[in-house]
């Protein structure tokens, strides 16, 4: 897998390993030890990129299709079918990977043996469980509304009116599904991540225009014609990259010199062309062209397809930079200076 | 856990800075952790010495149904008072390991591989080898009409690892019984 | 260790580790002993803690080093310089402790005329015969004034030889056949020596001048000898600066005295030199005439190699010597029959003189009822020595393919042996080879494994692998470097066919007697009538009380009885058999004692009481009650010398051993080691013999003067004092003797296995030393197969400065090349500033260093030291030489480099542990 | 039963309802907080320690890796290396050193691994030792990432993370660590932290007074806002000598601030995004 030990920063020593480390003593040198990591990178792979990405995706979705359908009236109803589809296709690989990424996948269930908040792994945990459920029962909710005809009215009015209560738990909890991803991170001690205040915001703002552009995507694959509810989307769509191109520089900003692995290393490209590149500037271009018609609705397609990559390639490249910071000893001792 | 306020530990956390844990929340144990215990419980200690190097260090064996399960430092010794050092730490790997020979082995003349083969087969054999050599090599006098009785073709090597018990029994057999003179060990090294 | 022998009477560490946490100073030289014996350090570190320093002098900044207060590099092979040059110091500054100096050495002695030193002939002592290559001590009369042969005091007389001391020298110029060794004495064992004792030294007192103005006195030769060793001279043949070399010398004088004591600590560091003998002697002269030997916080602790070395030399397995530091029997030597060995062997004054007794019980222990005081108790049956079969020598006529038959018992020449290559040489041209061991060590493997030998199919060797048993799985007693005797307990039994030792040996011996039962032959009788049972009474159990499965195991404490000694004549009731004996002082001449090995004698004074293993622990610091100190438990030998001459502690801090004047006796934690009753006040009649002949405040008891020996007129056959010379192989000149490069006696044994560089300008400039790691045991047997260890060390390496890797192009971590005469060997490179370029008169020096622990066997293989060390021997003891030789470095591989013969076992087990619960079960097993 | 021989009936059975067991504050009578104190100047650098170690907990020997990183080749703490002994060459100068230092967790009294672990796997044990219990633990691997000093590690053998127990085991039986027992020169020394602490001071006080103002106590008191260490050490060097952090972060703190800031984020977006309905629903109409 990528991201193990390679692309390593060089450290003082191997700086000097041209023609300075030629042995075992290094004296005079600044203090570090060998080319040894302080830290061990992370044992997350590919299966928690991916599960970032659609934890992320599912909450966004759900969480847009809630909004449309409280504020937005039966207008933005496709919003709302579409984002409950699109989260529970978003959600059901969600434990799979998650178990999969377990070195001892049988004991899955100890994630739930304890309620520890202070945890955030733990308490995503809870809050996977609990919006899985959410999803669950949304997805049930749309299909009896799907098939009014066919059931009591009652049935639909029970299920209306749960998925509305639950709206008061729900959302926060989709909040949560959506950025405790990023504090899981930045309550790790890999450099690159650690105690990082932005990760959060930058990964539920990432959740709303990946959910945002999931939806579209959705809508303009099934039909043709313009809605408010696309224009809306569109809007929301912007918002949330604005957003999160603030925090994507915000974070970048604040981590100095660590930001390298992420923005010089290995998965620079990832971020830099999918996410800078292919999740907010190819989108915004595209959708800014002046075309029309069935052009303009492939390109919409093509921009929301890459809105949804350069997501994925976020959750992708931070997460693997964060194996290469923590391999590094020198980032590893600048960011463990005494402020 | 379960009772634990939201972020609470961050409060310990602000006690521990200040010099203290704090109460911390109770821990959840699971069943193996509740009945924790060390296997010495119930061995036998056989106190031992280190084989490795000169300095004598005592060392406790622990056994448990005809297995060692334990070898470290013996803390009444006044030498190491328990101590050890990684050779002698490492008593346990030299007993049980995969890499020892556990039969014996015989490599015939010219052969490229071993044989294994009994105990048995292996004193008679190595007896009428030491006879033969014996007859052959054996010196009633010297060319100058000294007194000999010696073997000078046969030798034997090695007892500075050995038992003192073991070496009494090497050079009486060897010098004292066949009149073998070669032999040595470490020790001149 | 016969430099310790020559000096002070017994070859051995005069006093036991603990000890060292009561020093104020602690030299370690030649040894690095944090490295090699990590938990005898935790001795001085204690006294470091109580703000003792301790100085590590030695040519590798080690872990030792970093420990210490000081540290001092210097030149592989430099040791006696910068001792004389201590001497000197300690001499010219008036430094020495002259109470002690007068009255417990033999300073004052006045030497025999016509005795000449290094410095009147130029680099050697009288006496040396440029053609042999060897000295005569009796013709360079090293003896003292009035014992020579004219003058004959020992009233035995010496069967024509002209008697008493220098007559004694005569013996050894008689049975020195161009070898060393015969007898205990001229050092032939590298352990006690006191027979030279007797060849050199009166009966009665020698002639002293207690003024020491008389230019004969030894004090006058020392001054003399040592006068040109300046602090100048040291720095430039060792490599050190003057102020290192002063700070040395002023801790030292100043931490030595009445008030305070120095240690030294050494180890093979010292002894694998051409001149190993000599450097401890020198070592010796300082401690002397710092007045630290016997004392508390004092003497020289001998830090030896293996679990019972000490032991193996105590009962030996070696070529010269019988149990208990008697000589082995020599052709040549005056030795055909009891009577006349033992006036030749034996000695008028001193403990000695009751060699006899020792001889006969040990005879009486062998042949039992067949030797008789008609048959000289069976005296002719042992075999003689005619030559030197020391390992060296052996196995030089191995590889010419003289010797038909080896046994190996736990030792691995193949793969340690000094010029290894020449070993499997050896090993090769055997008939037949039995191995018992506990892996395929490189010297059972040498016919498939070895790299550099000819296929399989070539070579002829028969070769039987027995499979030891460990030391968990058999009873016995280890000799531990403190002369400590302590007993283990079998803990289970041995897996599969492995089986101990003594379970070999006894039945061997056992089917050996039954092919020869019905012989005629009068050769045979030896072996016939040998005793030889040592059957259990009861079958034997393990701790745990379940029955032992192996049949056929000899009882290790009736060995040990039979060690220990019998009475014959008195049956103890109790177990209806010959009573023990509780100490050597019961042993008879007339053949009523049986005794395997004198010195060991007490041990097992009780039918039910082996106090090898006795393990009690009292308040007493010395710890009488741990195991069983040879000889008489006594934990620290010549504690008379702590007293002064009038029995009173030097002072009250060093306080030790005293005379009790109301007792009687002298009291003190140890036991004394002197006649417990003889008061300080006793002085010998002329005529006095034996013990009675050591007066009451003389504490070197072993001595026939007892007295230590500044000037040694026997006991070594490289000459009284010692002198700097440079190693068998050097690229220095000799800048103290320039007429001798490398000492006079030194043997080479040289050959197409075996090529030397004698000269400096050869073309192997680098000076190579070998070194022990901690994580590694000597050629590897017991560690690289042991995955644990192999972890911590894993590959072959050599350490070299920064300065010669660039020169040569070296890369640390790289691969590297080492050349000596004798072949090549491939290392990774260790670039270090540890090591450091030398100035050695006036030019740089480069030093490398080899740890000699790996070869081609086991989990992890690679370059061996030993394959470039040579077969070059010291005149005492045969020792070789691997801590200063030649070499040439280079970057890169050498073409054959060995495979790993073992897959690596990380785990020694994974099996659960028997009859324990899942929670209580290892961490580690990750199942 | 076959169903009992499903190892997740075994994992469920293991798993519910844990045990809830207090673990006594500092300074408690019955049973005071236990630690290490490994004081580096007299370390020899012997590493018996680390033998000790996988001799008791029956560990496996890691590969075999020449480093050339002077004697050090085993680098650093894993899953299946508890004790790890660092070796530092500082020669030259007015006094040659060597730097050793036997390292190994550091025991936090405000431990990340503890306090970020999903399952309740990692536990302060009764003697306040940071303990990860081998039936609970499921390998996500969060405590080896929230370790500031790259401690633990997870095992390929069994998926589980693994690090330095304090010898739990031996603790509960009234034995010493292995390590700290095998020490030949007390470098690593066991007891009550209190009391280590006081000794680890004075040790310090005798060691300025013997002229070696190096020497420094690393974790005995928090560093630099990171609570203390239970396992502490005797330094003589700058911390990144070691390897070391000089002021370890504790990731786990703070979160009440990022997790603010995302749901702040969050609601921002989706209060925009209900205007963006909303308006957009008026437009339309």
């Amino acid at each position: 897998m990528p991201g193990d030990t390679d692309n390593r920063r060089q450290s003082p020593d191997e700086q000097a390993g041209k023609g300075g480390k030629n042995s075992a003593d290094s004296s005079g040198q600044e203090a570090s030890y060998y080319d040894v990591p302080m830290l061990k990178p992370p044992v997350w792979q590919w299966e928690i990129a991916t599960y970032f990405f659609l934890g992320g995706l599912a909450s966004g979705a759900y969480i847009l299709g809630r909004l449309a359908e409280r504020f937005g009236g039966e207008d933005y109803r496709e919003i709302t079918r579409a984002g409950t589809a699109i989260a529970a296709v978003a959600a059901i690989p969600c434990s799979p990977l998650l178990i999969k990424d377990l070195g001892d996948p049988k004991r899955f269930h100890h994630m739930l043996r304890v309620f520890k908040p202070k945890s955030p792994m733990n308490l995503g945990s809870w809050v996977l469980t609990a919006c899985s459920a959410l999803i669950g029962l949304a997805t049930v909710r749309e299909v009896l509304d799907s098939k009014q005809e066919d059931l009591p009215t009652e049935a639909v009015r029970v299920a209306d009116g749960a998925i509305n209560i639950s709206d008061i738990v729900g959302l926060p909890l989709m909040l949560l599904l959506g950025s405790y991803t990023g504090i899981l991170l930045s309550a790790t001690a890999t450099p690159v991540w650690s105690r990082n205040r932005w990760l959060g915001p930058l990964f539920i703002s990432s959740a709303m225009s990946t959910g945002a552009a999931a939806i579209s995507l959705a809508l303009e694959a099934t039909s043709e014609a313009k809605s408010p509810a696309k224009d809306a989307l569109q809007k929301v769509e912007t918002t949330a990259r604005v957003v999160e191109g603030a925090m994507l520089s915000g974070y970048l900003v604040s981590c100095g010199e660590l930001n390298e692995p992420l923005t010089k290393g290995k998965f620079a490209p990832h971020l830099w062309g999918g996410t800078v590149g292919g999740g907010f500037m190819l989108p915004e271009l595209l959708e800014r062209l002046p075309v029309g018609g069935k052009v303009r609705r492939w390109i919409k397609i093509i921009a929301d397809m890459s809105t949804l990559l350069g997501g994925l390639a976020l959750r992708w490249s931070i997460l693997f930079a964060g194996h290469d910071s923590a391999n590094d000893p020198e980032a590893a001792r600048q960011a463990s200076r005494p402020k | 856990m379960i009772k634990l306020p939201l972020f609470s530990a961050s409060q310990n956390a602000k006690n521990n800075t200040l010099h203290g844990a704090g109460p911390r929340p109770p821990q959840p144990y699971s069943e193996q952790t509740l009945h924790k215990g060390s296997r010495l419980e119930g061995a036998t200690v056989t106190e031992s010495v280190c084989p490795y190097c000169a300095v004598g260090c005592g060392l406790n064996i622990y056994t448990k149904g005809g297995k060692i399960i334990d070898i470290e430092g013996n803390p009444r010794s006044p030498i190491n008072e328990g101590t050890l050092c990684p050779k002698g730490a490492n008593s346990f790997q030299l007993a049980v390991n995969p890499h020892r020979v556990k039969n014996v082995m015989y490599r015939a003349p010219y052969s490229d591989h071993w044989e294994t083969k009994s105990l048995d087969w292996a004193l008679e054999r190595i007896a009428q080898r030491v006879k033969e050599t014996r007859e052959e090599g054996f010196k009633a006098k010297s060319e100058d009409g000294l007194r000999l009785n010696a073997v000078q073709n046969m030798g034997s090597l090695g007892g500075a690892t050995l038992d003192n018990e073991e070496n009494y029994l090497i050079k009486k057999l060897l010098s004292g019984g066949l009149g073998i003179v070669s032999i040595e060990n470490q020790a001149r090294i | 260790m016969p430099g310790l022998g020559a000096s002070f009477g017994r070859g051995a560490a005069t006093s036991f580790q603990q000890d060292l946490a009561n020093s104020d100073c602690i030299l370690i030289m030649g040894s690095n002993m944090a490295e090699a014996h990590p938990v005898g350090f935790r001795w001085p570190m204690k006294a470091k803690e109580k703000g003792a320093k301790l100085i590590h002098v030695d040519p590798r900044f080690t872990r030792t080093s970093a420990l210490c207060d000081l540290f001092v590099g210097i030149r592989a092979g430099s040791d006696i310089a910068f001792l004389g040059g201590l001497i000197n110091y300690v001499l010219t500054n008036e430094k020495w402790f002259k109470d002690y100096v007068l009255a417990y050495t033999n300073a004052s002695t006045i030497v025999a005329e016509g005795f000449q030193d290094t410095e009147e002939l130029e680099g050697v002592f009288s006496g040396y015969d440029p053609q042999k290559q060897e000295y005569d001590a009796s013709k360079g009369h090293w003896g003292y004034e009035g014992a020579g042969g004219d003058k004959p005091k020992q009233d035995q007389g010496v069967e024509g030889a002209g008697g008493a001391a220098e007559g004694g020298e005569q013996k050894s110029q008689q049975g020195s056949k161009g070898v060393h060794g015969y007898g205990l004495m001229g050092g032939a064992s590298s352990h006690s020596t006191p027979q030279s004792e007797s060849t050199a030294a009166p009966a009665g007192q020698p002639p002293r001048d207690p003024t020491l103005q008389d230019p004969r006195c030894a004090m006058q030769y020392l001054r003399r000898h040592y006068a040109r060793y300046t602090p100048e001279m040291v720095t430039q043949t060792c490599g050190c600066t003057v102020e290192q070399f002063l700070e040395v010398a002023q801790l030292l004088c100043d931490n030595s005295g009445p008030e305070r004591t120095t240690a030294l600590v050494y180890a093979v560091g010292w002894t694998q030199h051409t001149t190993g003998v000599q450097i401890i002697r020198a070592a010796g002269i300082l401690q002397m005439l710092l007045g630290n030997m016997g004392r508390p916080g004092g003497g020289i602790m001998a830090m030896r190699g293996h679990a019972s070395i000490q032991g193996s030399t105590d009962v030996p397995t070696l070529y010269d010597l019988l149990p208990g530091y008697l000589p082995q029997p020599a052709a040549d030597k005056g030795h055909e029959d009891l009577a006349s060995y033992v006036k030749y062997e034996g000695m008028p004054t001193g403990y000695w003189a009751n060699f006899r007794k020792f001889i006969v019980s040990l005879l009486k222990a062998w042949y039992g009822e067949a030797a008789t005081p008609e048959n000289d108790f069976c005296f002719s049956w042992l075999p003689r020595i005619d030559d030197d079969y020391s390992q060296l020598l052996f196995f030089n006529k191995m590889a010419k393919g003289e010797v038909k038959g080896y046994f190996l018992f736990g030792q691995n020449p193949g793969g340690g042996g000094p010029n290894a290559r020449l070993h499997r040489a050896g090993l090769r041209n055997l008939d037949w080879l039995v191995v018992a061991d506990w892996f395929e060590t490189e010297s059972a493997v040498f016919w498939k494994n070895d790299p550099t030998a000819p296929p399989s199919s070539e070579i002829k060797t028969e070769v039987f692998f027995i499979p030891a048993a460990s030391a968990t799985a058999k009873e016995g007693s280890f000799t531990n470097t403190q002369r400590l005797l302590q007993w283990h307990d079998k803990a289970v039994d041995p897996e599969g066919d492995c089986r101990s030792d003594l379970w070999f040996v006894y039945n061997l011996g056992k089917r050996i007697k039954q092919l020869y039962a019905d012989s005629t032959d009068p050769k045979d009788d030896p072996i016939k009538h040998l005793t030889w049972d040592y059957d259990h009474d009861e079958p034997p159990r393990l701790p745990d009380g379940s029955l032992s499965r192996i049949e056929g195991e000899p009882n290790a404490s009736k060995v040990l009885q039979e060690i220990n000694g019998y009475n014959l004549k008195e049956i103890d009731s109790r177990t209806g058999k010959p009573k023990l004996l509780s100490g050597f002082s019961e042993c008879k001449e007339d053949g009523s004692t049986a005794c395997g090995c004198w010195i060991y004698s007490g041990v097992f004074p009780e039918p039910d009481r082996n106090r090898a293993r006795e393990r009690k622990i009292t308040d007493n610091p010395v710890q009488p009650e741990w195991g069983f100190a040879w000889p008489h438990n006594r934990r620290m030998m010549y504690n008379r010398a702590s007293a002064d001459p009038q029995g009173r502690p030097w002072s009250e801090r060093k306080k030790y051993i005293w005379w009790d004047e109301e007792k009687k006796k002298w009291v003190g934690n140890d036991e004394p080691d002197f006649e417990p009753d003889k008061p300080p006040s006793y002085r010998p009649a002329p005529d006095c013999k034996g013990m009675d002949a050591i007066s009451g405040a003389e504490p070197f008891i072993m001595k026939p003067d007892g007295r230590a020996w500044l000037f040694a007129p026997g006991g070594t056959k490289d000459g009284p004092f010692p002198a700097h010379y440079e190693a068998g192989e050097s690229p220095v000149r000799n800048l103290l003797y320039p007429k001798y490069q490398a000492s006079p006696t030194t043997r080479y044994f040289e050959g197409p296995l075996n090529p030397i560089a004698h000269t400096p300008e050869s073309e192997y400039p680098i000076v190579a030393t070998t070194f022990r790691l901690t994580e590694h045991y000597l050629s590897g047997p017991m560690s690289r197969f042991n995955s644990w260890l192999n972890e911590l060390q894993p590959e072959m390496f050599a350490e070299l400065s920064p300065e010669l890797a660039e020169e040569r192009g070296i890369e640390h971590g790289g691969w590297m090349t080492i050349s000596s005469p004798r072949g090549s060997i491939e290392a990774r490179a260790m670039v270090t500033r540890r090591i450091k370029p030398l100035t050695i008169d006036g030019r740089i020096v480069h030093q490398i260093g080899l740890p000699f622990h790996w070869a081609f066997a086991g989990e992890t293989v690679g370059g061996n030291a030993n394959d470039l060390t040579s077969l070059t021997a010291d005149p005492n003891v045969s020792m070789h030489e691997g801590k200063a030789f030649v070499c040439e470095v280079r970057p890169g591989r050498t073409g054959t480099p060995a495979q790993p013969t073992k897959k690596v076992a990380p785990w020694p087990t994974r099996e659960d542990s028997p009859d324990t619960p899942k929670s209580a079960q290892p961490e580690g097993h990750l199942k | 039963m076959i169903l009992q021989q499903l190892p997740v009936l075994n994992e469920l059975s293991n798993a519910f309802p844990p045990r809830q067991t207090p673990v006594p504050s500092p300074g408690s009578d019955t049973q005071p907080l236990m630690g290490f104190f490994t004081d580096t100047s007299v370390c020899i650098g012997c590493k018996a320690c680390e033998v000790a170690c996988k001799q008791w907990n029956q560990l496996p020997s890691d590969g075999f890796n020449f480093t050339g990183h002077s004697y050090d080749n085993t680098r650093m703490l894993s899953e299946t290396t508890w004790r790890h002994v660092a070796f530092k060459e500082k020669i030259g100068g007015e006094k040659s050193r060597w730097l050793m230092m036997s390292d190994v967790c550091k025991h936090c009294e405000d431990a990340p691994c503890q306090q970020s672990c999903p399952t309740g796997s990692i536990i302060y044990n009764e003697f306040g030792d940071v303990y990860v219990q081998p039936d609970i633990c499921n390998g996500c691997g969060y405590c080896i990432s929230a370790c500031p000093f790259g401690v633990l590690g997870r095992s390929p053998e069994d998926g589980r993370a693994h690090k330095c127990t304090l010898c739990y085991d031996r603790q509960t039986d009234g034995m010493q660590p292995a390590c700290a027992k095998s020490c030949p020169t007390a470098s690593i020394q066991f007891g009550p932290v209190e009391e280590l602490r006081e000794k680890a001071k004075q040790r310090v006080e005798t060691l300025h007074a013997q002229g070696n103002t190096q020497a420094y106590l690393y974790g005995a008191d928090s560093l630099d806002g990171y609570g203390r260490l239970n396992s502490f050490f005797l330094l003589e060097d700058h911390p990144n000598e070691y390897n070391l952090p000089e002021a370890p972060p504790q990731p786990l703190h703070g979160q009440e601030t990022r997790y603010a800031l995302s749901l702040l984020t969050g609601l921002v977006l989706m209060l925009l995004s209900a205007l963006f309905f909303s308006k957009g629903d008026n437009y339309a109409r």
